[in-house]
């Protein structure tokens, strides 16, 4: 059963150095706040796991908490480069960073192994792309019935998956709804699952286009209301379009970007 | 989908308006024509950027049932204005159905049911594949990082036929990819059969300075048409690759004051149909 | 996009003889009055396919309808056999039946490879059972990955799929709602789609757990009010287990079934 | 599941409550008891028929937090009266969260999630296999034949402890199954670690005269209880193997009034706690 907890206490009891964190959120419900939290408490040497790694992922792999990316497409949506995350590849500041690297359909179908705890999945894809040739993940598998030869990708099954939902009730059952992404599968994917939420409720009421995870797929849940800005909880508020093209100048430089950091995150709680 | 490619605004096409005081830019020729090129689509996978700005005037203008598909899961979206990124609430709220990010890749994408995919480049070679990945920087320096795949390759793959839209320079269109992410026609005909891509691969390119769009022979783009006010020439000297011109290259039509209306009422997040 | 049709128009254009048809609602949305009008046209030779052949198969199998049935558990659900199953498969009556025989996990996975339209689908499944060696649309995979030994069940791709939904609205937008099953896939998986509905309505309003399958994604959609009967549609009427339990002794007989089927089925409409 | 098992109702248990005027009829003693085993348990995967009266019962009695799974697809049902199908309205309208299922099956069953599997059976062997395919009714005559195997494989692969009720006769406990649907413990110590299941497999097999339980050490089933009125020999007649017999036989609790009152107010439809 999920018990609740504060950030604090559920990202110091649930992640540690070295883990394998998936953090998703397609463009929506993104955690930020437990990002930070991440960040705050100096945790290192994760291996990230995002499909999109967007703003939410320049800032940690800016402040070096990273050594290794899984990821399928890693830009500021609508806006421009992820700087910190170029520079940590192209130039390994703060810290080298390793990738291993899918197209979406890819990344999607290993968090839906990693939920069914099979292996592998198996998909159209990759064909004739330069992809495989720079990853371990991705293979081959023959039909056996009609002999044809399809991509096969390794699951991916995190230490700990994050997610921000709408809402949770008392006894730790979460809900989210609006764009849902890949978050049941990353969550089910995982060992252990740290749920932030807007909102803590008596009683979940059913909602059109909701995913319910029940309290004993969960670790944790922590009430952070907006824990998702600057991207948007569906019902609660509208993403922060402003701030993603302000992301875009003061990631450019490194010390604008750790000013930042220092004055929005460090500094913060 | 990749809208950060190195081009910069406007690119080569800033110097295209150039023979008379016409009152839209090289984007907006390039917009209303990739809009165009969707005539006669049901179903549309939307890459953001250029692709989702271009299928967004579509529905405003000739094709009003076009079915919008992003890969954040929304089936049927009608956004009033266009959206920053693919995954504002706007999608899901106006969406006929929203569905998980493993469904639409699994069940709607690779099942083949998807009339066109819409996507951007970073680089384009001469059998429209496409490169979002890395750019060599020569040996001295390390690989330039671009986003990354996204869903291309397997929209590219699997759509019954591919739209591309992007800024025309010798810097995207280039003699060879620094590395293929995204197959369109491979190294020519017959490649997409060998490798058991479903649809047709990329139909047109779709630039700020005209349409290119393989020859049925060969596979390879050919300018088809340039637009109000370009010359082939300068087609020519954007494209890295010796460009095969077809023999009767057609001008497009210009922009209509609805598609300009519509166009700009979108980029300015009003409804011109409000 | 779907076209709305009566459903003896739709059943006349979409069904032919010597179809593979899948008629599915697990328990739940069970089209029955498709099945009626099947038989009532004199369509035969069918493949029928279906997780839980239940009494709706009883009477299509019964009917002579079905050269072969593709499933995984038949049996009328809380009271006991299906007796003119068990006629065909034991006496041959009223016409030999083949049977391709699956697990549940096994037949669900067939639908979603459909869906997918990949060839085959991965499962941890059939360990140990005698059910592969009567079925040869079960096999073995290799994980590249780990090396494990995974079952592989083939792809099912129905020529024509059949379900019962709630509602559509007049573009043939298609909504349903509670036990959900395996709809989605069956429908997603065919080539033709085809659903009764409750209601037609001027615009699906969105509901909790709710599945919409688009209209360019359904062939035609009828408007067939009590169409899962003795089935039920969650939100317009219960199931009518009196009707399940009544089943059984009328099944039971031959003749007492063909009375029955007269009555009920033959001249009705 | 398979409740369309071939014993009659009452079964070999029907002469068993002649010790004492005892209200309460051998299927209760076995529903009472199944309801027991799922203590310590938070999440059961329930088979239709028998299993889902003794699941039920159980979130009656001493498991009020027990989560009810059924492969229709709810999770956390919570109905107030006996289902008489694994899809009646009521376990979607009372559940937590309602899903595919695939997602059922996928997700959530082959996950490895659910602490107990709770099964019926139409023929059961020493190693608590599983028949529910196909009787072999001799040479001249054609198979009988079954439901089939429904979610019993995957449900017997996955869940960590597997749980079974059912009448006990020898039509049902047979030296030889006709058929192996599901395996339970395959043919001794180490087959499921061989067949590479994950969960122990079958831990009690309960019955209307008592329970059977895997020897630690051969895995074959062993008679460790019998029900208050039940006489071990009876036992031994009704199996169709030599069954083992426990050096110390318990004997189980008799049903506790509130027990019955539950399981008679859940059968005629009535909620007790109302």
């Amino acid at each position: 059963m999920a018990e609740i907890r504060s950030l604090r206490d559920a990202v110091a009891e649930l992640i540690h150095d070295g883990d394998t964190v998936a953090m998703e959120g397609f463009t929506h419900l993104i955690p930020f706040a437990a990002a930070h939290e991440i960040i705050r408490q100096g945790i290192t040497d994760l291996t990230l796991v995002r499909m999109t790694p967007d703003v939410i992922y320049d800032q940690l792999i800016g402040m070096g908490v990273a050594r290794r990316l899984v990821f399928s497409w890693g830009g500021n949506p609508g806006v421009g480069s992820l700087h910190r995350f170029r520079d940590a590849v192209e130039n390994g500041w703060p810290r080298p960073l390793e990738l291993d690297e899918h197209s979406h359909a890819g990344m999607a179908n290993r968090y839906v192994a990693g939920a069914s705890r099979l292996p592998f999945a198996v998909l159209r894809g990759y064909r004739g792309s330069d992809l495989p040739e720079r990853s371990s993940t991705i293979a081959t598998v023959t039909c056996p019935f009609t002999g044809e030869e399809l991509a096969a990708v390794a699951a991916v099954n995190p230490d700990v998956t994050v997610i921000h939902a709408q809402r949770a009730d008392r006894e730790g059952n979460v809900q989210l709804w609006g764009l849902v992404g890949v978050q049941k599968e990353a969550a089910l994917a995982a060992d252990r699952v740290l749920v932030t939420v807007e909102e803590i409720v008596e009683k979940l009421e059913p909602t059109p286009d909701a995913v319910v995870l029940p309290s004993w797929a969960v670790t944790a849940v922590a009430h952070v209301p907006d824990g998702a800005h600057p991207s948007y909880a569906a019902g609660y508020s509208v993403r922060d379009n402003e701030f993603y093209q302000a992301w875009d100048p003061i990631s450019r430089d490194r010390e604008a970007f750790l000013a930042w950091m220092r004055e929005h995150v460090l500094e913060a709680s | 989908m990749n809208d950060t490619t190195n081009a910069a605004p406007g690119g080569a096409g800033s110097d295209v308006a150039n023979g008379a005081a016409r009152d839209w830019t090289p984007d907006e020729l390039m917009t209303v024509n990739a809009a165009r090129a969707l005539q006669g689509s049901r179903t549309c996978f939307v890459g953001i950027g250029l692709p989702s700005a271009a299928a967004n005037l579509a529905r405003r203008t000739s094709q009003p049932d076009l079915v919008l598909i992003y890969e954040s899961g929304t089936l049927g979206s009608k956004p009033t204005r266009l959206p920053l990124s693919i995954g504002d609430g706007e999608l899901a709220d106006t969406a006929d159905a929203v569905v998980s990010v493993p469904e639409i890749f699994n069940y709607w994408l690779q099942a083949g049911r998807i009339d066109v995919g819409f996507l951007g480049a970073a680089q384009v070679d001469r059998y429209a594949n496409i490169n979002t990945t890395v750019i060599d920087r020569g040996p001295d320096r390390p690989e330039g990082r671009l986003p990354g795949a996204g869903g291309a390759p397997e929209i590219a793959a699997s759509c019954r036929k591919v739209l591309m839209v992007l800024r025309h320079s010798r810097r995207n269109f280039v003699e060879k990819l620094d590395f293929v992410t995204t197959v369109g026609h491979g190294s020519g005909p017959g490649d997409r059969a060998r490798l058991g891509l479903l649809g047709q691969g990329p139909v047109a390119v779709i630039t700020d300075l005209g349409v290119l769009r393989p020859d049925p022979e060969t596979a390879e783009l050919v300018l088809t048409e340039i637009h109000p006010g370009v010359a082939v020439d300068q087609v020519v000297e954007a494209t890295g690759w010796k460009l095969r011109v077809a023999d009767a290259v057609g001008v497009t039509e210009p922009p209509t004051q609805a598609e300009l209306a519509a166009l700009r009422a979108l980029k300015s997040g009003g409804d011109p149909r409000a």
